[in-house]
């Protein structure tokens, strides 16, 4: 059996969605990875799940849009998304821009703790 | 009625600072009035003209500007929020679009003055 | 036009972290009104959020915050009211006092 | 019997003492409106309580000094200071800058509620 | 010379908000560091911290932040590590990843 | 070992980003390498001199261009954070304090190429 490589990066996101106002800091490191080829899990915890939902109307609050890039990242590189169950649950999954698998803190911690590089926003 | 209203984070740390403009429109087109804005802290930054030059984001800075001349109130920068902030004279920037520097003496006044303080 | 109520105290919760609406908590009581706008609009979606903390206030949502955050206003029970911003000013009128979270 | 004037101000404190590095923010605050000859009645949420803890060395963390202010503020006008019992029981009280009464969340929403103006910072 | 641990995380909790704690917490696993700094230290002095949910991590408070902040590190069981800027640098290299929570 | 080091807060916003330079100072005396600094969100303003300009509070641009001259490692300042934060042309700001403005791209090959990331 062949061992799996390790997944590049892993990308911690535990910030609300627009707490930067343009919520595209995540976003864009998570894009720039995939146009450099490197495979990504991204861990999303608490109100950060909010990144992948569809349908926001980010003009009304003076936001700009730009949220539909996650969707493109699966044509760029291997890529896997993580939230915690109870956040996951409350939300309709046909409104989730790309697959997650609802999971505890602890199976969130091994995986991330096997990714070559960490890094939190 | 008479409302005062706080100003404490820039144009692209949160939404609060459309959600403060939105709300002084409301209060002059309902009748009441606006008796200042006060800018504290990051609030500052609405002073700077093009702080937010990304698309589909609106700039704050000549909107206030706007309002405040149509509604004669005062758009008050925080003086030490600004020099903490602002290299050089802060006075200059603030004056260019139609802000002004005030002290906390200023604020108190005004706060005192208003039926109502309200805080973005 | 509102009447005033001498004893409310408008509550602007703008955090959506809940420690933050612990602290707001220790200066609200039965009759205040709760307003959650900007990222704190997400507290409403928190899956720890506990509306009991509240019993006795009127709870509203910014409805642009809201929406612009991908939140259905639709998923909110009866006790939450959505508000615009005309309706803010109502409410600041309303209340003698304000106190933003943030 | 005479029936007390209400305070002027009511100043909700609850962000942490360094929260603007400065910390100054509350502080000058509350110094202008004892210059005005305000009377005053402070609260203080959770950790601002440490506004008032005497013997810090914000040298050693790059912040400015100056909170000692908080000393002279009975010399300028009436204030009375109001926190948490949780938070306070923590405290050497021989630490604190000013008297403080310790109580509960709703006897201060009562003596806040009770103020001409009420500011939060 | 500290040896690396190859499964240990660094935690930066620089938040004196408990919530803030609590989304640490979800990636925290027993052998990880964990470090109070910047006005996160202000955590080790909350009523209701509490460090169960950390059992199994070493914890550490920065000594500059907590000294400027008035908080006297003689009042921390022997369970809190007073460290210096130095001691941190030994930590980052002794964790292969770090996670700091603001 | 080379370390990577993001700064995010603002110079007034905590206390982090004195905590950062002191960090690298200590990885540097401690005969580990600083493979450069990324000023990211508000941490772009410590490239901008004389921020805070407060009685007794450092300014730290100068003792970042100081290091970084002296270590030889460069100190990159994210672009988009600083066109979202600085009007007019942000790399002449940058420049004149001895910053670069950087992309992604070359934030995440930093990362790549050093054996720790550290976050301030």
């Amino acid at each position: 059996m062949v061992e799996k490589a390790a997944t590049d990066l892993g990308l911690v996101i535990h910030t609300a969605p627009f707490a930067q106002r343009s919520a595209r800091t995540q976003l864009d490191i998570a894009l720039a990875a995939g146009v450099l080829e490197m495979s990504m899990e991204v861990f999303f915890i608490g109100p950060a799940i909010y990144q992948l939902v569809d349908g926001k109307e980010p003009h009304l609050a003076g936001l700009a849009g730009g949220m539909r890039g996650w969707k493109t990242l699966p044509q760029l590189s291997h890529i896997r998304c993580y939230a915690e169950c109870d956040w996951v649950q409350r939300i309709d999954s046909s409104r989730l821009m790309l697959p997650i698998e609802a999971v505890s803190g602890p199976v969130m911690r091994e995986k991330m703790g096997r990714c070559n590089r960490v890094l939190g926003f | 009625m008479n409302i005062f209203i706080i100003v404490s984070t820039s144009p692209w740390g949160s939404t609060l600072g459309l959600t403060a403009l939105r709300f002084a429109e409301q209060v002059v087109s309902g009748g009441d009035a606006v008796n200042g804005i006060f800018f504290h802290e990051d609030g500052v930054y609405h002073a700077q003209a093009g702080s937010t030059n990304e698309a589909g984001v609106a700039d704050l800075t000549s909107a206030w500007h706007h309002l405040a001349v149509s509604q004669d109130f005062p758009l008050l920068v925080c003086q030490a929020s600004a020099r903490r902030r602002f290299p050089g004279d802060s006075q200059v920037l603030a004056d260019l679009n139609g802000f002004s520097e005030a002290g906390l003496a200023q604020f108190l006044e005004h706060c005192a003055a208003a039926d109502r303080v309200v805080k973005f | 036009m509102v009447a005033e109520d001498p004893n409310a105290c408008l509550h602007l919760v703008m955090s959506p972290l809940r420690s933050v609406l612990s602290r707001c908590l220790v200066l609200t009581r039965s009759g205040d009104q709760v307003v959650f706008l900007g990222d704190g609009v997400l507290l409403l979606v928190d899956p720890r959020f506990d509306s009991v903390a509240l019993t006795g206030c009127q709870i509203s949502i910014l409805a642009s915050d809201a929406r612009a955050r991908g939140i259905p206003l639709e998923q909110f029970p009866g006790e939450v009211a959505a508000v615009t911003e005309a309706a803010l000013v109502g409410l600041v009128k309303r209340c003698p006092h304000s106190l933003s979270w943030l």
